[in-house]
């Protein structure tokens, strides 16, 4: 017998319009942050917006959103909570402080779980903020989660560049849907992320520059959202969100 | 409720099983809970019934059968191998919920009780499985 | 029958006197370049040194070393070649360009067969660059080379400080060697790092800033031991590794 | 040869099972060789008697019989299971060397022949194992 959960993921996602996965390979490129800004200023755009935290062994979007994660509500399985705006699900709502580390069979377990009991309801874009390296949460999110269209943020150092590079080839070699590549951290001029958008075929959506403003305002969503970090998203990454 | 979620799942796992083998009648369904997940048989017998109400005619009036799942695991740093017993009941409230939720969660609030490492596996009695599904065939 | 390469792995660490483990749990904390930049500078002390990479689901230390990874040599088993004076082992000398997606259950197996196959030889220390994430490698250098010493770099963003504090928490439980907390990528006066290090009776190493030099000497290492980088690695971790 | 490293773990862990189950004289070794791992059999026997030469009294004179293992690959996206049969020999050299030594990375050079995706589970035939030991017990 296949297992029952992935029975309902599909009918659990069936009122979620578009789904965005943030994903670069790399750590420290900016996923967890352009991921979370991005579902809240598109819920201030008035769209109905999810924040799916799936770096689950390594939580932070919590930190960002400034919450202390508590249990969600169960009704008909459990349902995100609210907050600032945006449905909000992560493993630290369930593990609080004490998190262990897990082996990717139960991250895959996890994400399973959670798509199946999560009641996201009618939302116009779920945004999946993706753990670093190419690894099982990457693979489980290619086969359960097919529609997901991928954001790939990367800095130009050199390090990042390679594994972008690698996580691009894939993503076109299996036609998954791309909206594109951002610059992000950028504190000098360069074109070398721009470049790899042009050499692998995928959009280039701009540049975020490193913000010296935007460490304060962790914990404080609605200062997030007025730096130039916030700012530098709206034109760069929005339109690819709020256009179709 | 978080388990109706669940009974959701099993409903429609035993009617797209069903329409694959050309059952037109269900007539009984094992259901393993395992028994890390702590959820009363009878709390999803119930919620089954309600899912059944609406929808899946080919699996309403089915005889459900709840069986419980002891939990072994076994410990990938030191290989023992250990039956979860009535550990669950000693921890805090907290914590059973979370396990409740997501079984992987066992990892932060349980031990190998000989080496004391978080590495262990969960052998079985994990979560909700079916173990068979009996119906009348298309003729 | 237990896996064969299991009796061998002690074998082929025989001569190895001491083993670091660069860890921090968080991507983008500068584990890679600390960990590549200790193991060139050790070599320039005189140590015989070694740097195994074990991102494999993202390796870059290649990168840093600007080398074009070919296969090592074979004798009785495999010969982790010199690069400027640093015995190196990657993935990347393996896969090449074209490094799939590996699962943590994949990622264990080239774990092991790679612990049974390398032939370190004689070294005064082996440094591993471990991956981002608790997760699978991180349990299993704990119980294939719990000989291990680790090395805890962080940011003093929130981010990676929940993260920081999460794994060092776990290497205090399960009574692994620590030999200290770094903050790098400091850019501005921050307690945070050494208020962690001494929340949790963890030795505090100091600080190592961000150096804007760096990144044009990535895959230079001449020039990048000269960089201010590594002259603050030369104080704040370069103490404890040769001292004893 | 890097097989000489892996003919030295068997031998060690033959040695090491001896000792644990009181075997004074190992008989008979079965060793399976994973296909994905294109090992000889006569290279890794050659081996084996080389390792024996030196050390490893319980073991040596032992007879090492080594089977070949098919391997047998599981897509996890589209649920295809298939033997790799030949697939291997219309690789290029290189990506056969690479998976000659961590056969892992035939996940960077195969891809399902249903539904082309790189996320699959070598089940069977992956690298060497060790099937059977006989031998004499301490009396
Ligand atoms: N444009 C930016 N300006 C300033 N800081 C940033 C910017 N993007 C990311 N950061 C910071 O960089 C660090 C890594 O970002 P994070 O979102 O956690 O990366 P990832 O999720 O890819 O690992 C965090 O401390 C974050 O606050
Ligand atoms: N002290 C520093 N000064 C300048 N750049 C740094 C410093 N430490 C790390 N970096 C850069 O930050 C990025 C992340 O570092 P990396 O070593 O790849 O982190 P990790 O291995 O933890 O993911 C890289 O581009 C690296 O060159
Ligand atoms: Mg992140
Ligand atoms: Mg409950
Ligand atoms: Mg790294
Ligand atoms: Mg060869
Ligand atoms: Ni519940
Ligand atoms: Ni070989
Ligand atoms: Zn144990
Ligand atoms: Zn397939």
């Amino acid at each position: 017998m296949s297992d029952p959960r992935l029975s309902v993921i599909q009918e659990r996602l069936a009122s979620v319009r578009r789904m965005v996965g943030v994903t670069g390979g790399k750590g420290g490129v900016g996923k967890t942050l352009l991921a979370t800004t991005t579902a809240l200023l598109l819920a201030r755009e008035g769209l109905r917006v999810g924040l799916f935290d799936l770096d689950f062994a390594g939580p932070s979007s919590h930190v960002i959103l400034g919450i202390e994660p508590a249990l969600p509500r169960e009704e008909r399985g459990i349902v995100p909570p609210e907050v600032d705006g945006v449905a909000y699900l992560s493993i630290a709502q369930f593990a609080k402080g004490s998190l262990a580390p897990l082996r990717g069979e139960d991250q895959q377990n996890i994400l399973l779980e959670l798509l199946a009991i999560a009641q996201w309801g009618t939302l116009d874009l779920l945004v999946f903020d993706m753990p670093p390296g190419l690894s099982d949460l990457c693979l489980d999110a290619f086969r359960w989660l097919p529609r997901t269209e991928y954001l790939v943020p990367t800095t130009a150092s050199p390090l990042a560049l390679a594994v972008a590079e690698r996580l691009l080839r894939l993503l076109k070699e299996q036609h998954l849907p791309l909206l594109g590549v951002v610059e992000n951290l950028a504190w000098r001029e360069s074109s070398h992320v721009a470049q790899l958008a042009e050499r692998i075929g995928a959009p280039f959506l701009g540049v975020i520059h490193w913000d010296r403003t935007v460490e304060e305002t962790l914990g404080h969503p609605e200062r997030l959202i007025a730096t130039p970090l916030a700012e530098e998203l709206r034109k760069t990454i929005l339109p690819v969100l709020v256009s179709r | 409720m978080h388990e109706w979620a669940l009974a959701e799942a099993i409903v429609r796992a035993v009617a797209e099983h069903a329409a694959k083998e050309r059952i037109v009648r269900v007539r009984r369904v094992v259901v393993q809970i395992g028994q890390m997940q702590q959820i009363q048989p009878k709390t999803l017998e119930r919620l089954v019934q309600e899912v059944l109400a609406k929808e899946y005619p080919t699996v309403r009036g089915a005889e459900f059968l709840f069986e419980e799942e002891p939990a072994q695991l076994h410990c990938r740093r030191c290989g023992h191998r250990w039956m979860l017993a009535d550990a669950l009941e000693s921890l805090d409230p907290d914590a059973r919920e979370a396990i409740h939720f997501l079984p992987e969660l066992a990892h932060s609030y349980l031990r190998c009780p000989v080496c004391r490492s978080p590495d262990f596996q969960l052998l079985s009695g994990r979560g909700v499985t079916i173990a068979t599904i009996q119906g009348e065939v298309e003729q």
